[in-house]
């Protein structure tokens, strides 16, 4: 048996081989094309998905007021993204706008009624009832009224306005009391000043970006924090993509290139608080060169007259023959936009220094025109604009508090303990205070120090609405309504407001029971104004339409025509910015900005923005202070390097990061760590250098000159790795973000339709 | 050597051989025992850590997603090169000094490879899918891609683990039926089943013979093709560093390299502590020594030709890489490989170094920590270094990673432990083979013979 | 009544010199047993042919068409397009065909190994031990005892150390 | 004989290079590099949209971010002359992709809309692919990744959760697209049009810098935008013939 006939054994072989492939072949020829185009391997993300709910909304991560629509999924927000109706956002969103699922569903929300049972601050809260504590606060709220010292009762708001302000207002006047403040930390006052004493305005103009062909920002991050980000973003894209005509061209002013500055064709370094002055010696250039050509000439070269280019080179650190290129370039470009901002007009002469870039827009003439700065109408409805609480304001508080003066302290969203500097010592105002109530779903730094916790629910929950301060051109409004039924035992601001109305017994002027209720109500009042239309469809389905699109604006633009009178040209005038600590003892001027993910410190709570690397350095999860390369060198610091940053009034401890675009004699420091409370995933990250600022104020708004405080730095000889994303963030000669001399005039090398894949193999 | 063995006759091989194998004193037991418990402690316990929480246990990262993982793999392929591939051309050479060491080389060459094939299930994700690289008709309808230089891989490997396995079971047949005779109890049926009723008659000589040099002749391009395979993991890459035409030689010359080395390490143990003396000697390591100084120069050549590649390319991706490879933070252990593998070898030239046998020893294990870095540096450098520098990152081995490279050696210990009391770790007939015929005696009349 | 007869000789020479005239003076060709192979066996008891060749050449023709076929038809009836490649691409495919004609070459040699030595031995058959250690064995079966004397004569002139009779042989 | 003509047809067939014919649409992406102003809201779009989890600031430090798309940052020159140019990165769905043909177990393959896709469960972790990409897009999932209660109450149904050793990457939201696919259907239209599905970072980005559609439609707006003189693809010099191509940014 063993011996194999060879024969025997060739066939075997040659038949099992050929016969294999033959067959697997004549089978494979019998098949159906179609069977091959699918691999018998699906993709997990193909299977098909179900229907999803939309439901249109306000977004109150900042005050640009954005509308969102969410998409829910069995009652669960699963997405947020822009509205395309709303003329804000166009659609769009910014990451923290779609962050707001995290406020939603953050792990560290308070869910229930609280009341303080140990030391303030100590953390120790029973579980109450919501009967228990409206009773309590009612209760003493009453006494007070009757004892007509209703005015001992402050009420001290994050930046709201639409009905739910209206009605913080009545509810406040019913008290009897005048202390209703909105404090947000980044409220423009300056601006706001600035355009009422230059323009008469006493809201915001449209600044039309979209159509602009220069944009001169002199500090303002209008990308990332400055007033309507979104709405600015929208505006810098369709100018960069501009068609027909030639694209915009943006310049920023800055001491510290921000994303704005990133993004402008040119970053101009003006030594900090000289914008303005920079701003005036344009405003020269341009009248002595007759480019201004209104009647006035006279007084304008009169008021102009000490801020010929060559002093204000010198005082500025602009180059004498930059300014005059960029005068010439604002006055020849039509339509050009000056605006101003951010740190620029947070100095002690912030407000001087806005006015100055008015005169900027006046003299090139591009007040009231397209493309340039538009005057919106009053906004819609009787909602008028809020008391927005300043420095100076937050300063009286404390200093009334201190006084026993006030009583009940209620807390709406903001956090002043941690965006005021030590130096307003708000925190000890507080522990004069008898009774702190905090309306706040999450514990931030000055919610732990309340006596009564009535959380509200998130935005996501609760109606409101929203006018859109910035505007658009033209009136706008928003309807927020709950895309999901609040998760915990929360309720909404205004109904926990209404509630008290009631338990007061105010409900003769303060009728409503609920928030949905007195929105309805403010939207009928408005709905009565409106054009005839508008009337004839009735008010149900003006308001079912209201709430499907999410927003409503009507066409009406406000006034074009201006002439500033002689006195205010001849105070027109931009003083040297004054700085807190002597030059020797600290040779830094402390330049802190808003995080792109933080904001002002109320999205440090969130996962995603604590992950997403900064866009300008690429760090996460923590702060850090920039350096200029050469400064660092001086100094012998690497990143990583732990310093101190020492000013007057304190000092904070971050690790060091080379910053090729900002001033030597600057260091910067994003604003939004540093938390000691506020959940877990803010807490204790990072430094806050709100902490150390001066309490340094412009002087006609009582604004907080934030960049005006000097420091210096203290090697600790410590180092830590700077958690980052970016590996090296220099393209060594490879040419991978590739630029074109000018749009049009280079045909690239790209295979654009790409070799047909049938030609490789 | 003739020289040496010709006072010994072929029962005295016999004795020390089976006694090799019977007599085991405490210290064995104690190595054993300490081989096995690092194996434990060092490898597997670390392993299955790393199973339970994930692939994170290693210290690998974004850009860095390979490790020393895959080095330690390429590293004992590497070692397994040569055992086998060394034993069969010698074979088909018919140089006579292999005989002596040759069997202990091929365990070497497959034990080092069933390590290599462990760290396969180490280094993946999600090892307990790891079967699906394995062409099996499934109810997926799914086959492996064949395109894939891992899966030459996992058809080589396999072949070669497959191919060494029957190589040297092949060789040692007789020498199972040689100490089947003379050992008893499990052993003894032990013996009896692997040496298949071998008798030593003159047919079976002669198909043992043809078939062990068939064998032979298909194992040598085999073994070529596993380490060309397995350079091709890294070269069919465009990584900067990785993407070079040289690696296919580079790895097999590399491979021998270390492998050879590494014979020479375990010849020593083998001398040493199961008391060859009188079987391994001088000679070989004379001869492996002249081996080695070969493949050392021609590493070196090649080496050199891969820094210039990268020197002449003047791309910014290659000239990056091979910056931070010479100048970066693992500078040092590239210089070390340098010093290693290059330059410390050239004292073979001397045959005084050669022949001496602890020298040897340090310089072959010197050889194999420098074969080690070179694999840890081409994955160390180059995956961090691409093409998109604000990608770049950087990638250090967490203890984790270092203790199962450790424990790695313990497995491969315990293994070769086990093995010197399995097989006959010297080939005995061959050994015979090698020594002069016994002399022809004056025949004794038989007492009572039939008349 | 056939017997085996089993001359133990103390060197190779000897008992390749029995074995030669064993077959000469007409015993059917007798078996050498001995604890190396042993060189001239050859030229004294005829050439001897093996087949393994043939099972490793057919071995690695079978792993090589199986390898290509495998690698190719399974892409071609589950289709997975994948970097813009062919479905049958040839030099990877060529890779794997090799691999597995090594494959196949050797199963195949060891299993020709085992076909043409007898091996794995079902069967107790007729066995030395010394000849496993340092003695030459040569066994011859005889039909008679006439046989046998001639044979154990045989042994003896060759000079063998012992002369074993394995008794009845199957 | 016949036989052997099939035989023939059937090698033709499958030695033809990229084995489509032509794709049933070929999905392009185009990043405007002269709007995109880095400011990452695509990043946090892609995280909300595809589950991706939060790793924790100890694997970031470790670098093991994951982000389907990033935002790449390059500096040029020195101050007072810095400047910074980003440029967001995701998969480029190279229609000759090295990814694909290292996976050893098919776990990435290019589907028939020109995509290239990971099948999760297919995955066996060899992390090859993301060896192999030049883009380094691809991430791995090192852990059992977790979402602190309640944030999981945020994930999105139509994307499944990653599970350990798994590697993952943009897919261009092949969810929406699959949903945009079954609403054509639906309304009995042979195909989806232009801009009705878009992924959420094109969808999110506030300058529109990003446009999405089918480089297969001449009248689409990505066809427009990618023949564009401005556009060209990053690493083009690899042949890696990618999906997504940047338009240059103007530097006037």
């Amino acid at each position: 048996m063993p011996n194999i006939d060879r024969r025997e054994f060739l066939k075997l072989v040659g038949a099992g081989g050929v016969g294999a492939g033959a067959g697997f072949m004549l089978k494979e020829s019998k098949k159906d094309p179609t069977e091959y185009l699918i691999p018998y391997v699906v993709a997990p993300e193909d299977f098909s998905s179900g229907i999803a709910t939309w439901y249109n909304s306000v977004c109150s991560m900042c005050s640009a007021g954005c509308g969102i629509s969410v998409r829910t999924r069995e009652g669960r927000a699963k997405k947020i993204e822009g509205n395309p109706s709303h003329p804000v956002n166009q659609g769009r969103l910014c990451g923290m706008g779609q962050a707001g699922l995290q406020v939603l569903y953050n792990p560290d929300r308070i869910t229930e009624p609280l009341l303080r049972t140990g030391e303030r601050g100590a953390m120790s809260f029973e579980q109450i009832t919501w009967e228990d504590g409206l009773g309590q606060l009612a209760e003493r709220l009453e006494l007070l009224r009757a004892a007509r010292r209703g005015n001992n009762v402050c009420l001290l708001s994050e930046g709201t306005n639409g009905h739910l302000a209206q009605l913080f207002e009545s509810f406040m006047r019913q008290l009897g009391s005048n202390r209703l403040h909105h404090y947000d930390f980044d409220h423009p006052h300056t601006l706001y000043a600035a355009n009422q004493g230059f323009f008469g305005q006493d809201h915001l103009p449209y600044y039309d970006l979209q159509n602009t062909r220069l944009l001169l920002s002199f500090g303002a991050d209008y990308l990332t924090n400055w007033i309507s980000p979104l709405h600015h973003s929208l505006g810098f894209g369709a100018s960069r993509q501009r068609q027909e005509e030639e694209r915009g061209r943006f310049v920023q002013i800055e001491p510290r290139m921000s994303i704005s500055g990133a993004a402008a064709d040119e970053w101009v370094a003006a030594s900090p608080g000289t914008e303005g002055i920079l701003a005036l010696g344009m405003a020269n250039h341009m009248v002595s060169q007759g480019v201004y050509q209104g009647a006035d000439r006279a007084d304008w070269s009169a008021a102009l007259s000490d801020y010929s280019p060559s002093m204000v080179a010198e005082q500025t650190g602009v180059s004498e023959s930059t300014i005059t290129r960029l005068a010439d370039d604002f006055a020849g470009t039509q339509p050009s936009l000056a605006i101003g901002g951010g740190a620029a007009a947070n100095h002690s002469n912030g407000v001087d220094m806005l006015v100055a870039v008015n005169v900027l827009n006046y003299l090139a003439g591009n007040v009231g025109r397209e493309g340039g700065l538009l005057f919106n109408p009053q906004p819609a409805g009787t909602v008028s604009r809020p008391h927005q609480a300043s420095y100076r304001s937050m300063l009286e508080l404390a200093e009334a508090a201190q006084q026993g003066e006030i009583d009940v302290l209620i807390i709406n969203g903001t956090n002043p303990v941690f965006t005021l500097p030590a130096a307003a010592e708000f925190r000890e105002a507080l522990d004069a205070i008898p009774l702190v109530v905090s309306l706040s779903s999450f514990f931030d730094e000055t919610t732990v120090l309340a006596d009564l916790i009535l959380p509200s629910n998130s935005y996501l929950e609760s109606w409101g609405d929203n006018f859109p301060e910035a505007g658009v051109g033209f009136r706008v409004g928003a309807v927020s309504q709950p895309v999901v039924s609040p998760l915990y035992n929360t309720r909404a601001t205004g109904d926990i407001i209404l509630s008290l109305a009631q338990r007061i017994g105010m409900s003769s002027t303060i009728p409503w029971t609920s928030m949905e209720e007195c929105i309805k109500d403010g939207w009928r009042r408005i709905y009565e104004q409106g054009d005839p239309q508008t009337l004839a469809q009735g008010f149900e389905e003006f308001w079912i339409s209201l709430l499907k699109a999410g927003v409503w604006g009507e066409t009406t633009t406000g006034t074009t025509s201006f002439e500033p009178d002689q006195n205010i040209i001849a105070g027109i005038g931009v003083a040297a910015p004054e700085f807190s600590g002597s030059e020797e003892d600290y040779p830094f001027i402390l330049h802190p900005y808003l995080s792109p993910n933080f904001h002002d410190g109320r999205g440090a709570n969130l996962p995603w923005m604590q992950e997403r690397p900064d866009p300008m350095t690429s760090v996460v999860y923590g702060s850090w202070v920039e350096l200029n390369p050469t400064t660092a060198e001086e100094l012998g610091l690497i990143e990583g390097d732990l310093v101190d940053i020492e000013s007057p009034h304190g000092q904070v401890l971050a690790p060091v990061f080379i910053y090729p675009a900002i001033m030597p004699n600057v260091i910067a420091m994003p604003i939004g760590q540093g938390h000691s409370e506020y959940g877990r995933y803010a807490k204790d990250r990072g430094a806050n250098p709100l902490e150390i600022l001066s309490p340094q104020m412009e002087p006609i708004t009582g604004n907080l000159a934030t960049s005006a405080t000097r420091v210096r730095l203290v090697a600790t000889g410590r180092h830590i790795d700077l958690v980052k994303t970016s590996g090296t963030s220099r393209d060594l000669g490879r040419n991978i973000v590739q630029t074109t001399g000018d749009e049009g005039h280079e045909v690239s090398d790209a295979r654009l339709n790409s070799i047909p894949i049938t030609e490789l193999t | 050597m003739e020289a040496e063995n010709n006072k010994l006759g072929y029962t005295d091989i016999h004795e020390d051989v089976v006694r090799s194998i019977v007599v085991t004193g405490p210290k064995y037991y104690a190595t054993l025992a300490t081989a096995g418990g690092l194996a434990l402690v060092c490898f597997f316990f670390p392993w299955f850590y790393q199973l339970y929480y994930g692939i994170g246990a290693a210290g690998m990262n974004h850009p860095g997603v390979w490790g020393t993982y895959l080095a330690s793999f390429i590293f004992w392929i590497g070692l397994s090169h040569s055992g086998t591939l060394l034993s069969c051309v010698l074979h088909l050479t018919n140089s006579s000094w292999r005989k002596a060491m040759y069997r202990s080389a091929e365990a070497m060459t497959l034990f080092s490879l069933v390590v290599a094939a462990t760290y396969v299930f180490v280094h993946v994700g999600r090892p307990w899918f790891a079967h699906w690289t394995f062409p099996y008709p499934n109810q997926w309808e799914l086959w492996p891609n064949f395109r894939s230089p891992l899966l030459f891989d996992v058809m080589a490997i396999a072949t070669y683990l497959t191919g060494s396995t029957i190589f040297i079971y092949m060789g040692s047949i007789p020498d199972f039926a040689a100490v089947r005779d003379r050992t008893v109890g499990w052993r003894n049926t032990m013996y009896s089943l692997l040496s298949l009723g071998w008798r030593g008659t003159d047919t079976e000589w002669h198909r043992l013979h043809w078939a062990y040099t068939f064998l032979a002749v298909l194992i040598i391009p085999l073994a070529v093709s596993v380490h060309s395979i397995v350079s091709w993991d890294f070269a069919m890459s465009i990584v900067p560093g990785l993407h070079q035409t040289i690696f296919a030689p580079y790895f097999v010359v590399g491979a021998i390299y270390s492998g050879t080395a590494g014979i020479v390490t375990v010849m020593f143990v083998l001398r040493k502590y199961m008391g060859f003396e009188q079987y391994i000697t001088k000679l070989h390591f004379d001869n492996l020594g002249k081996l080695l100084l070969v493949l050392s120069l021609l590493w070196t050549y090649i080496n050199a030709i891969e820094l210039f590649t990268g020197w002449y390319s003047g791309t910014s991706d290659e000239y990056e890489q091979l910056s931070f490879k010479l100048f970066g933070f693992y500078a040092p252990l590239y210089w070390e490989m340098i010093l290693f593998c290059a330059v410390a070898p050239l004292l073979m030239i001397s045959k005084r170094f050669r022949t001496s046998f602890v020298p040897m020893l340090i310089l072959s294990i010197a050889i194999n920590i420098g074969m080690y870095t070179e694999r840890f540096l081409i994955v160390a450098t180059s995956l961090p270094r691409q093409y998109l520098p604000d990608a770049w990152g950087f990638y250090a081995p967490s203890l984790v990673e270092l203790s199962i490279m450790v424990g790695s050696f313990a497995v491969f210990t315990t293994l070769f432990l086990i093995f010197v009391k399995i097989f006959p770790s010297v080939s005995m007939y061959e050994v015979k083979e090698t020594m002069e015929t016994p002399k022809l005696k004056p025949a004794i009349p038989q007492a009572g013979s039939p008349a | 009544m056939t017997t085996c007869v089993v001359g133990l000789f103390h060197d190779p020479q000897s008992a390749l010199a029995a074995a030669g005239e064993l077959k000469n003076a007409g015993f059917e060709t007798p078996e050498l047993m001995s604890p190396v192979p042993i060189e001239g066996v050859e030229e004294v008891l005829g050439k001897k042919k093996s087949i393994i060749k043939n099972f490793t050449f057919f071995g690695g023709l079978i792993g090589g068409i199986s390898g290509f076929t495998l690698a190719s038809v399974t892409a071609i009836l589950y289709p997975h397009p994948v970097g813009g490649r062919p479905i049958i691409t040839i030099p990877p495919y060529l890779i794997i065909t090799y691999e597995l004609t090594i494959l196949f070459g050797i199963l195949f040699t060891v299993l020709g190994f085992f076909i043409s030595s007898r091996l794995p031995a079902i069967r107790n058959r007729m066995y030395v031990p010394e000849a496993a250690v340092d003695k030459f064995a040569v066994a011859v079966t005889c039909e008679n005892s006439e046989h046998r004397s001639r044979a154990d004569a045989i042994f003896n002139g060759a000079g063998a150390e012992q002369i074993r009779d394995m008794g009845e042989e199957d | 004989m016949s036989l052997f003509s099939r035989f023939m047809d059937g090698w033709r067939k499958y030695r033809k290079p990229g084995y489509y014919d032509e794709f049933d649409y070929h999905w392009t992406m185009t990043v405007d590099l002269d709007s995109c102003t880095g400011c990452e809201a695509c990043m946090t779009a892609c995280q909300a949209e595809n589950n991706i989890p939060l790793v924790g600031e100890e694997e970031l430090a470790k670098g093991r971010e994951i982000q389907w798309i990033r935002i790449e940052r390059y500096w040029e020159g020195e101050y007072p002359n810095a400047k910074l140019n980003f440029m967001p990165m995701m998969c480029q769905h190279c229609d000759a992709a090295p990814c694909e043909t290292v996976c050893p177990v098919s776990a990435t393959y290019h589907n028939q809309d020109g995509l290239n896709t990971q099948i999760y469960n297919r995955c066996i972790g060899t992390r090859s692919c993301a060896v192999y990409c030049p883009y380094e897009v691809r991430y791995f999932n090192y852990y059992n990744h977790h979402w602190d209660s309640p944030l999981d109450q945020q994930l999105n149904p139509d994307v499944s959760v990653r599970g350990k050793g798994v590697m993952e990457k943009c897919t261009f939201c092949i969810q929406r697209i699959r949903d945009a696919k079954d609403l054509a259907k639906d309304d009995d239209r042979r195909r989806v049009r232009d801009g009705e599905v878009q992924p959420a970072c094109v969808q999110s980005c506030p300058t529109k810098a990003l446009t999405f559609g089918d480089r297969k439609d001449t009248e689409s707006q990505v066809y427009q935008s990618m023949n564009n003189p401005r556009a060209y693809k990053v690493l083009d010099e690899l042949n890696t013939d990618s999906s997504v191509v940047y338009l240059k940014k103007v530097d006037a």
